[in-house]
């Protein structure tokens, strides 16, 4: 390993080539499965070298291409056009189909995250079952947020990068629809006025309950 | 969801009404398809084929209402929601219906109809999202990931994964083991039936007189309710043996009265 | 789908422009799982496609960057540059699961830090060997923290910095409680006999004495 003196010096006068920066980009998102941050690229590089950079031509070169360098959250990896999937009926996987619940859960969270549990049973108007929430973390579409600073400091759920990759998305103000439906006060977190018992899912509410001392203060709810 | 009589024409009426009845049917038999009230409500609310922002709440609540009671008359078990929710609009109803109680501090029955109407528009939208997110491409379905990923070097570093579901599930693991533990009672509270009889024996001697039998409760036993519990359970067995070898007389003069011991000779 | 005699005659006049089929292949020998023949790539292409000419026009594309298109054999498949071979030589990554042990004492610290390892025994049932903890810190997802004031001064162990990041949390907190577990169907739905004041994840100061009450008290039961 380099010592930080000799890193420095080295980067004074050594930087390869742009061009030459883009060829080792290249070769590393082609070998990698998964997407990768200009941070991870950069790592691997001689010091000096400016993924950023190498990244915007690299990006340009493989426009209209059989594959191409899609933008994932702050990560990059190549995946084959759309229109060619055709092509890959041998590769394709076979993935389970989601239920109804479960694909609801999962578009409610990804266009209200963060959102609790009780948020996403007050807008579908039943509880979430067993085993969706469960699914989704399986499948790495969602995944644990900060806990909610209300009582019962419920945990949220977010969504994920593996997310965005299996949609194509480069991130998540890119989901279909949302500028419109945020525009519309639809994603607006609008509580009840009053009490409305039969819209809120009944169980739920009291999510988090048993793990912390600060509550007993569902009432609120109600 | 036509509520109108057939006319008056016998025999047609009575086809006619067949046939509205099945339909009617046919839908409450699909309560099982709707997810919750708020689903059914949804479905209910496109009958009114009108933008949801403009829907009339009023309506929709009797449509719900008729519904409800035609299921209640075929005699199909509702879930408790479906129930709450029709007390629910049926409060609703009479608050839009009604002129507003000026005394009543709650939310008007306009504010009400508008989060019923904001939440079915919102569920709408979130069915649609989830419509439109489900026709992306996909990977692995439209679009692929490299086929052969290379991982080419020699030096090799091993490196530990877990997923904070691995971690979610160890912890239920080892939380759910506590839970099932075989049962082992506690004998710190209970006096046995053994040691009652031997202190009554040491006891009674003493006992020319009647005397409660609550009194041959061991000392420190008398406070805490299980342990006096136990004591009375084992002292009064105890009892019952020592009469059966013919040690003592028991007496009780009626039900629920001190049970009294005195020795027997 | 069309029938054969549709794709044939279609096949007359219709084979798609040469750099539409070098896309083609691009894409295939991308996402194919193995190299891949020129028969093997014709046979998905519509036809009239030439796959052969589409790759001769696509190896000289590649050539000289970051990837080739190399020949196996009489199969074809894209490969890392020979000359950047060395920015795969950290990819090489060993991914292991944890052991039973491992994960299950890395969640009791996690969720009752500080905790000694007495009390993991306690809560696991079982001891815990040397090699795990030591496993455990290596990997720098515990440490050391304060020692407990009671008779020994046992050492307790904490999460760390490096635990968080792997796992995506923002704080110990934020990973779910006991029923919170069980809605996600987790665990068994059968409510546990009496409360378990245990399940607070705790947070790094000192309350990492709260979990030794949810025993010893059964006594309800009579």
């Amino acid at each position: 390993m380099d010592t930080k003196d000799d890193m420095q010096s080295e980067s004074l006068f050594q930087a390869p080539p742009i061009a030459e920066q883009e060829r080792m980009i290249e070769a590393m998102l082609f070998a990698s499965a998964e997407p990768l941050s200009l941070h991870q690229l950069g790592e691997r590089m001689p010091h000096g070298s400016d993924a950023a950079e190498a990244m915007v031509s690299l990006r340009k070169r493989y426009e209209g291409r059989g594959v191409n360098v899609v933008k994932v959250g702050d990560t990059y990896a190549i995946r084959t056009a759309a229109d060619l999937g055709f092509l890959m009926q041998k590769e394709r996987i076979e993935t389970r189909k989601l239920s109804r619940a479960a694909i609801e859960t999962l578009a409610i969270i990804a266009y209200h995250q963060p959102v609790t549990r009780a948020e996403i049973e007050e807008i579908r108007g039943v509880s979430v079952s067993r085993g969706t929430i469960d699914l989704l973390l399986e499948l790495d579409w969602i995944k644990l947020g900060r806990r909610r600073m209300t009582p019962g400091r419920p945990v949220t759920f977010t969504g994920t990068q593996m997310f965005l990759d299996h949609f194509g998305l480069e991130s998540p103000r890119d989901l279909p629809g949302i500028k419109e439906l945020r525009d519309a006060g639809l994603l607006d977190n609008r509580p009840p006025p009053g009490a409305m018992p039969g819209i809120v899912a009944a169980s739920g509410d009291d999510d988090g309950e048993d793990w912390s001392e600060d509550d007993g203060d569902q009432d609120e709810m109600f | 969801m036509s509520e109108q009589t057939p006319p008056d024409s016998d025999d047609f009426g009575a086809e006619n009404e067949v046939t509205a009845r099945l339909k009617a049917e046919a839908l409450i038999i699909d309560v099982d398809g709707f997810e919750g009230p708020l689903d059914l409500l949804l479905t209910l609310s496109r009958t009114q084929k009108v933008d949801l922002r403009k829907i009339s709440v009023l309506q929709l609540a009797e449509q719900y209402l008729s519904f409800i009671e035609r299921a209640k008359s075929l005699r199909i078990e509702l879930a408790a929601d479906y129930l709450v929710m029709a007390a629910w609009l049926a409060f609703l109803k009479s608050r839009l219906l009604l002129p507003p109680d000026p005394s009543d501090a709650g939310p008007s029955g306009e504010e009400l109809a508008a989060h019923l109407a904001f939440q079915l528009e919102r569920l709408e939208a979130m069915r649609r999202a989830a419509a439109r997110l489900m026709a992306r491409d996909q990977l692995g379905r439209d679009f692929f990931a490299r086929g052969i990923p290379e991982d080419v070097a020699r030096s090799r570093k091993i490196t530990y994964s877990a997923t904070v579901l691995d971690l979610m599930q160890a912890y239920a693991r080892v939380r759910t083991r506590d839970d099932f533990e075989p049962l082992s009672l506690s004998r710190v509270s209970v006096f046995t039936m053994e040691q009652a009889l031997e202190r009554m024996k040491g006891l009674i001697g003493m006992a020319l007189e009647w005397g409660d039998l609550m009194q041959y409760l061991p000392e420190g036993w008398t406070q805490d309710p299980q342990k006096r519990r136990s004591a009375t359970a084992a002292t009064f067995a105890a009892s019952l043996e020592l009469a059966k070898l013919g040690q003592i007389e028991l007496h009780q003069d009626e039900l629920y009265a001190p049970i009294m011991v005195r020795r027997k000779g």
